[in-house]
């Protein structure tokens, strides 16, 4: 029967805008403004699932996100997992089924669109019911900056679901005056559609923004720094544990109250109220008043307040104090329930009960303010006896709680709290204002509740049907096993049973179980407590954390100036750390080895060039700018003449090589540092540490230069003809210009520093120009290098020719673990300088020993064979049993063009000492033989480097 | 009634666990920190060394530290002997502990895939599997497309900001269930005679020049001639109260979950550079691991900022991850060393020994610590797979450096 | 002043930042060649008053501030730290004349004005627009005309300073090689503003 | 995301910073004449309380300038900045 339960005229519906939708493959009409779960209820639908454990048919309990029942998984428009229907914004051709507490996930690629958004405040609202609402207005006329978040699609609360009047009128008319105001403000910000799940330090706050299905944002994060917090997050009502009490058909009190009120939607035909506090005869007489026989109101406590006795008597509504709900029955939903008589000071309802039809039961055992951003806060909670729950106890730094969050009860004293907590707030930022001014609600006196954690009921005392987590199926009977096998504390307790650790985390069972588990121990709930509430408040999903940050833009590419060149050559590139590097320019057909090799020649052979812009650069300037370079250089850089350059070696301070590059004294009191390019910012952070924390009264000043410059390495016994070509008015001969010495100069038209340092062993240049000039300058010495077939080369390339050279590769070669002395480099060590970063490790034990793993060459004994980097070495030709002892690793290996055969560097154990030894690789599922040699395998006398 | 949901249903825990003694004037031993290490130790201390006089101090509920708060990776293929011998010692003993403890621990060797997503990253890879299996742990390399057959959701795809180059693979590798495991541990401590005792805090040592003869707890005094320290950061805490330090830095590690979902990731994945670790439990939540935070904090959270990252790190690596939810998170306190490697052994105080500085490797050496550890204990003397683990490692330089090509020592 | 005839570092993303733009709401676009000297000196020290007499201005001191000098710009970037910017191809003369100024007193002068490229924001959402990836707050309360702070967008280091004017205008001062990243960003940023559903 | 006292650039977000451990640990004197053990101590032992801890860090993201200041490693609460704008080792 389509909306057979929609009353006419009724609730915040579109009534001009029908909507369909599909239910368990079933069709079905709602409309603008509804849930999911109104809608169903509006269709008579009130089994959704059925539960995870036990496999019992489940209804719809709740209005709100602490539903524990109703789970859904959505299959169109995009499939999404494990939503819970009260809180699924119903949408035309919704499509969804229930789900017995586990979803799917969808096979393809979402296309909705996350991001995220910083904001900033005084005052941070979160909740705009009627305490937030006061609390916004507050702040806002004290002209605070103002953010007011709230889940609903509009704001107002409590004050749209309870059909309460305000000053005479219906509440949510002064909800839309309040909000008109706040629209006036030009500092505050609504959002709405927007849950804040996670409150971490420093008043950091973290909300999801829902924006719907089809908007251009699906969801927003929003990351919000407030000076002060209100959190004015309502609370959530309590169901009461009897025998049964997970039938479809069972509902909270208030809950069908927002489903009248709101929704226009009433649960059934005729109900049965049962409940131990004021706050479910307003339902009980709200559903009389749309049309639902009440069969009865069942309260446990011994008398019914006047106020609600009177109300009930008008309209013939029965009335049964001292009682409670010991059972309900029912095919799937609830049809009968059984009361039986329970007095407070019995310890167990009496065996004589009298039965109920009915087709809903409405219940509530109270309220649980929800604290849980207050918890995470770090606030502290304590058990109030009267509201038998858990309460904010001494508010965090610059955070209150305010209305049902902080326990409070009516509608006015929600307005008035709310109010005071805005003013707190507007005045701890320094804003004076008075209070707003409030409306008046017909609040009727509240009578205190009478705590019940669960009715023990005569037919099943095991309780394997009294439900304390519906979500997981947790039962009395669970419990009773936990503290059965020794479990006394809550988290265990937790473990044992998964009470609240379905995707409500809890919200309606975790005081509960507090409560059930004090009652079976003899202790007080205050003593129990509650589990750790942790963020977030409610699920959200993977996609809208992740934001943007997807593809490219998941990390900053950087590239350099010449970038686009090497993209059109059809370069592969490298990343090495957030740097595209072009790897090799493969020609025609050629694999990586051919274009590899054939680099390799052109260096060796003629010239070849790269780009070398993405090695870090650094200025270093002042009269103590020697010294400094002393102190975090293994050699001495003091002596280093004005126009010269040197390579350097940096240890940390135990020792371990961390970065290289060269040192060019620009001044005399200037240096130009090069570091390499993964290892630039750190170098930089790390000179900076030691210059201002510990050697500050040295006058040194250091000036990041990486992006400065473009930079490109001229390689070859060609080069200098190229360059020649280029620079006509630069003096490149040998007397003018010798090896590690540095030239400024005019190059392809272009003010240029140029550096003559080589990284292959050929003559070669590095040749520096200001960014903007990097693809100019290098397309002009490709031009000029044309007949000389001037050749590209890559990072590969030039991996292989420095390892010809038996130069490392910091990182490659070295792991952090290696000293200078084990890469053979001893002689960049000062031994006359008196102390340096790293050198008193060097005398330590271990470090001083001389059968450490040292810098080796590797030949294999057949040359056509290249090793794997990573490669293992052992002594053995044939693998015995494990575990093998290891002599160290291959950490580069290649094919050279030179050398016309395999040839590898390793770090092998007394490496030094056993050159010319045969050791054996691992190599695929076997072993090969590979001879031991010097790490200098080309140009040992560097006769080549002057061209 | 329809039938419940496959899997979605763990196997439920025995009718009997441990009892809550109050803790007695004296012990042979007493263990100081009930989580994980300590009940394990207790274990081997009471089967392999006959050692039942024990007490086991935990100052808040059994387990209820790291233990809780892990992902519960298990898996051996970390680069250096000493690691390795140590690791893959415990994975044996995990192959045999359900059977031993009579425990579900639902102990799974799924294997672990470590992704490699740089040239770098590759040739580490190789060199840790050349290792591996040298040292006789199951380990490979595997190409991209390898990589896709083990675990297809995973984009191996090359439109990846980091592509994924390849990946090791240790097919023994797995996981377990956490609270089964120290519960297990503790059932068969409760039938050994074993004090467990929670709510108990040690707050400081009694001694005799540099013998130890006692601890100072929340609840009394308690003499023993040897006390064991398994209670990870706060290790140095206590340490302190004797002028010995510990090299050991505490920081935060965050986990999350998600909701229960049907089984699509049949394996574990790792990456090391983007920061996150992946596995589906058996309920069919997804449990992913984030990188540690940069300073010290005891808090049992960290940043969400660190979370976010982890999530775009997640959706690149799992496309068909966006709309799973993140369902809570959390955060341990995890105690790393300057070598990211563990100290476990004799310290310079008689009767005091300690094992802390296990990282992120702390759930996964769990019997193998405890093997150990006892050994060390009962004999005064470290056993020789712990030897290499000692404190003079730091004066000597003779660092166990995990930190490079051990890939994430999660 | 010597025209800059190279690449700029946006100029390849000149197209991309146009159709990012939606007139009267987002306007993005580079200022190539911006001369940017870095600056280094004791800010007590007397080689400070003689370089604010040299540029006309004196030195920004409080965090966060810039000062307008004639027809330079000095920001300030650190305790003892700022960042001298004009029109192109001046940093020759800028360098000498601070450098004259320091007098040898221990300070650092360097031409870094290929270090960085300016990326303009302007139009009613700039501020809204950098606050999806920056964390600051741009409020004009708290960071009004003539701010300016180094910080974070979109995951990469920049110098961001609010200008002078009626309508909002932001320059954002990025390293040359993140600038194709921050275009790319940029563009995925304003694309909702020129999103029909988002501009009513 | 602590909000981190810059003491130049006021608050910030924890992300624009790099944290530097432990404050006041000094580069030894003469290292040449410490024990092996002593140069240990400096080289890798740190404190690691629980509660007040005096730490540095650098403005990474911003004037690049290291300071220190004193946390609660419990709370994260920022209890003081050691000194304002010199800064310890």
């Amino acid at each position: 029967m389509n909306n057979g339960y929609r009353l006419r005229a009724r609730g915040r519906i579109d009534r001009d805008r029908p909507l369909h939708f599909t239910f368990d493959g079933r069709e079905y009409q709602g409309y603008e403004g509804d849930t999911l779960a109104s809608a169903l209820l509006a269709n008579g639908v009130h089994q959704v699932a059925t539960s995870i454990k036990h496999g019992r048919p489940r209804g719809i309990m709740a209005a709100g996100a602490e539903e524990p029942n109703a789970l859904v998984q959505i299959d169109e428009p995009f499939p999404e997992p494990m939503q819970t229907a009260t809180t699924v914004r119903l949408t035309d051709r919704l499509a969804a089924s229930g789900l017995p507490g586990r979803g799917r996930l969808a096979a393809e690629k979402d296309p909705a669109r996350y991001d995220t958004m910083h904001a900033h405040c005084d005052v941070l609202v979160v909740g705009a019911g009627p305490a937030g609402l006061a609390a916004a207005l507050t702040a806002a006329r004290s002209g605070a900056r103002v953010i007011v978040a709230e889940t609903d699609t509009e704001f107002g609360g409590a004050l749209l679901g309870t059909g309460e009047q305000l000053d005479g009128a219906p509440a949510h008319a002064w909800a839309r005056q309040a909000v008109a105001e706040l629209d006036e403000h030009p500092e505050v910000r609504k959002l709405t559609g927007t849950t804040v799940f996670g409150h971490y330090e420093d008043n950091y706050l973290v909300a999801v923004e829902h924006r719907g299905e089809d908007a251009f944002t699906r969801q927003r994060v929003w990351r919000i720094r407030a000076r002060e917090v209100v959190h004015a997050t309502g609370a959530h009502e309590r169901p009461l544990i009897f025998a049964g009490n997970d039938r479809p058909g069972i509902l909270l009190a208030g809950a069908a109250r927002t489903y009248l009120h709101r929704y226009g939607v009433v649960p059934g035909e005729r109900a049965v109220v049962f409940t131990t506090n004021d706050s479910a005869y307003a339902a009980a007489v709200d559903l009389h008043d749309a049309g639902v026989e009440i069969a009865t109101v069942v309260d446990a406590r011994g008398s019914v307040p006047p106020h609600w006795e009177s109300l009930c008597a008008e309209r013939g509504i029965t009335l049964m104090p001292g009682t409670a709900v010991v059972t309900s029955s029912g095919p799937g939903r609830v049809s009968q329930v059984r009361v039986a008589q329970w007095w407070q000071e019995e310890e167990r309802p009496g065996a004589e009960h009298t039965r109920i039809d009915c087709d809903t039961l409405l219940v509530s055992g109270g309220w649980n303010p929800a604290v849980h951003l207050h918890s995470q806060a770090r606030g502290a909670l304590r058990f109030s006896e009267d509201l038998g729950a858990f309460v904010p106890d001494q508010n965090p730094r610059s955070v209150r709680s305010a209305g049902a969050a902080a326990g409070v009860l009516t509608t006015s004293a929600c307005l008035s709290s709310g109010s005071e907590a805005g003013r707190k707030a507007a005045r701890a930022c320094g804003l004076e204002t008075e209070t707003a001014e409030l409306p008046r609600a017909a609040s009727p006196p509240v009578r205190p509740g009478r705590t019940v954690w669960l009715v023990p009921s005569p037919t099943d005392s095991t309780g394997d049907t009294q439900y304390v987590d519906l979500a997981r199926d947790a039962t009395v009977a669970d419990i009773r096993r936990a503290l059965g096998a020794g479990m006394e504390s809550v988290e265990h307790i937790k473990r044992y049973t998964t009470l609240g650790t379905a995707h409500d985390q809890g919200k309606t069972s975790g005081t509960l179980a507090s409560g059930v588990i004090t009652e079976l121990l003899g202790r007080s709930t205050g003593e129990i407590g509650t589990t750790t509430f942790r963020a977030p408040y409610t699920p959200v999903a993977f996609a809208a954390l992740a934001g943007r940050e997807r593809g490219d833009l998941y990390d900053p590419v950087r590239v350099t100036s010449v970038h686009d060149w090497h993209v059109d050559q059809g370069a592969p590139f490298e990343n090495v750390g957030q740097w595209k590097r072009p790897w090799y320019y493969p020609h025609g057909g050629e694999d990586m080895e051919a274009a590899v090799l054939r680099e390799c020649r052109a260096v060796r052979e003629g010239v070849g060039l790269q780009d070398v812009s993405t090695l870090g650069k650094i200025d270093v300037q002042g009269p103590d700018a020697a010294e400094f370079l002393d102190l975090v250089y293994t050699n001495k850089m003091s002596t280093l003449k004005v126009g010269r350059i040197r390579y350097g070696l940096m240890c940390t301070a135990d020792g371990m090589v961390f970065d290289d590059g060269t040192v060019a004294r620009t001044g005399e009191h200037r240096y130009l540092v090069t570091t390499t390019s993964g290892g630039a910012a750190g170098v930089l952070q790390w000179l900076e540490d030691w210059l201002q924390t510990e050697w500050s009264h040295l006058r040194v000043h250091l000036t990041s230069v990486t992006d400065h410059w473009a930079t490109i390495a001229l390689a070859g016994p060609r080069s200098r003809e190229v360059l020649s070509r280029v620079a006509p008015d630069m003096e490149l001969e040998q007397e003018d210009f010798p090896f590690m010495a540095w030239r400024d100069g005019t190059v392809a038209g272009h003010g240029a520093r140029v550096f003559r340092i080589s990284f292959s062993g050929e003559l070669a240049y590095e040749i520096s120009v200001p960014w903007w000039y990097g693809r100019e300058v290098w397309e002009a010495l490709v031009a000029a290098g044309a007949p000389l077939g001037i050749t590209p080369y890559g990072t590969e390339t030039m991996h292989v020719l420095r390892a010809e050279k038996g130069l490392p590769i910091v990182g490659q070669d070295t792991d952090g673990t290696v000293t200078p002395y084990d890469l053979g480099m001893g002689w960049a060590v000062s031994k006359k300088k008196e102390d340096f970063l790293g050198k008193r490790s060097f005398s330590r034990a271990d470090t001083a020993r001389t059968d450490r793993k040292q810098l080796v060459g590797l030949l294999p004994a057949d040359p056509d064979l290249v090793l794997a980097e990573g490669a293992q070495l052992v002594e053995e030709a044939e693998l015995p049993e494990p575990p093998v002892p290891m002599l160290g690793h291959v950490t580069s290996s290649y094919r050279s063009a030179v050398l016309e055969r395999g040839f590898a560097l390793a770090m092998v154990d007394a490496g030094r000492d056993r050159i010319g030894d045969t050791v054996h690789a691992t190599y695929g599922g076997r072993l090969v033989a590979a001879t031991i040699t010097d790490h200098v395998f080309y140009d040992k006398e560097g006769a080549r480097r002057d061209g | 009634m329809t039938p419940p949901t496959p899997g979605a249903d763990l196997p439920e825990h025995p009718d009997w666990l441990w009892s809550s003694p109050e803790p007695k004037s004296s012990y042979d031993a007493v263990i100081v920190g009930g989580g994980g290490h300590g009940l394990a130790t207790a274990y081997y201390l009471a089967k392999n060394h006959g050692i039942t006089n024990i007490a086991v101090l935990e100052k808040g509920w059994l387990a209820g530290g790291n233990m809780a708060r892990n992902t519960t990776i298990i898996r051996s293929n970390y680069l250096w002997d000493e690691s390795a011998g140590l690791y893959e010692h415990s994975l044996k003993l995990w192959e045999g502990l359900e059977d031993e403890l009579d425990y579900p621990l639902l102990f799974s060797q799924r294997g672990v895939l470590n992704l490699a997503h740089s040239l770098q990253e590759v040739r580490d890879s190789v060199q840790r599997v050349n290792a591996n299996r040298l040292n006789g742990i199951d380990a490979e390399w595997l190409a991209p497309d390898r990589v896709a057959e083990v675990c297809p959701i995973l984009n191996t795809s090359e439109d990846l900001r980091y592509p994924v180059l390849g990946a090791t693979w240790q097919p023994r590798a797995g996981i377990a269930k956490h609270d089964h495991v120290a519960w297990g541990f503790a059932r068969a401590l409760d039938r050994m005679g074993v004090d467990l005792v929670q709510n108990c805090e040690v707050t400081g040592f009694e001694r005799v020049g540099d013998r130890i003869v006692g601890v100072e707890t929340t609840r009394g005094p308690i003499r023993t001639g040897k006390v064991a320290l398994a209670a990870a950061g706060h290790s140095s805490v206590l340490t302190d109260t004797l002028g010995l330090r510990l090299p050991v830095q505490s920081h935060p590690l965050q986990a999350l979950v998600s909701e229960l979902l049907e089984p699509v990731h049949p394996t574990v994945v790792m990456s090391n550079a983007v920061h996150v670790y992946v596995s589906q439990a058996h309920k069919g939540e997804l449990v992913l691991g984030a990188g540690i935070d940069s300073y010290n904090s005891y808090s049992q959270r960290g940043a969400f900022h660190t979370i976010e990252r982890q999530m775009a790190a997640a959706v690149e690596l799992f496309p068909m991850f966006a709309r799973a939810h993140v369902l809570r998170t959390w955060g341990g306190v995890v105690d790393v060393t300057p070598d990211a490697s563990a100290v476990m052994g004799l310290t310079p105080f008689e009767g005091l020994y300690v094992n802390c500085g296990w990282g992120t490797g702390g759930f996964k050496a769990t019997p193998g610590v405890g093997w150990c550890f006892a050994h060390t204990i009962a004999n005064d003397r470290p056993h020789p797979l712990n030897v290499p683990f000692s404190l003079e490692r730091f004066t000597s330089g003779a660092l166990i450096d995990e930190h490079g090509a051990s890939g994430v020592a999660h | 002043m010597a025209e800059i005839r190279g690449e700029s570092p946006l100029a390849p993303r000149a197209k991309l930042l146009a159709e990012a733009s939606v007139p009267d709401v987002l306007e993005l676009g580079e200022i190539p060649f911006l001369t940017q000297v870095a600056l280094r000196l004791d800010p007590e020290g007397a080689e400070a008053a003689r370089v604010g007499a040299a540029l006309g201005a004196p030195l920004p001191l409080a965090p966060g501030t810039s000062v307008v000098a004639g027809d330079l710009l000095v920001l300030w970037m650190g305790p003892d730290e700022w960042l001298v910017m004009g029109e192109q191809g001046r940093a020759p003369e800028v360098v000498s004349a601070l450098t004259r100024s320091l007098e040898g007193e221990h300070g650092a002068v360097v031409d870094v004005s290929g270090q960085r490229t300016t990326l303009e924001v302007a139009g009613p959402r700039a501020e809204e627009f950098l606050n999806k990836g920056c964390p600051l707050d741009l409020h004009p309360f708290s960071f009004g005309p003539g701010r300016c702070a180094q910080t974070l967008l979109a995951r990469t280091e920049v110098a961001l300073l609010r200008r002078h004017g009626t309508t909002p205008v932001f320059w954002v001062l990025v390293r040359s090689s993140f600038a194709r990243h921050l275009a790319g960003w940029a563009a995925d940023a304003a694309a909702e503003y020129g999103a029909r559903d988002t501009l009513a | 995301m602590m909000s981190i006292p810059c003491p130049w650039c006021g608050p910030r977000d924890e992300i624009e910073f790099h944290y530097g451990g432990q404050a006041g640990v000094a580069y030894p004197q003469d290292p040449h004449t410490l024990t092996d053990e002593d140069w240990a101590q400096f080289l890798f032992f740190r404190d690691n309380p629980r509660g007040a801890f005096g730490e540095r860090w650098l403005h990474a993201a911003g004037c690049r300038r290291w300071f220190s200041l004193r946390r609660d490693t419990v709370t994260n609460r920022i209890l003081d900045r050691h000194d304002t704008r010199t800064v310890g080792q």
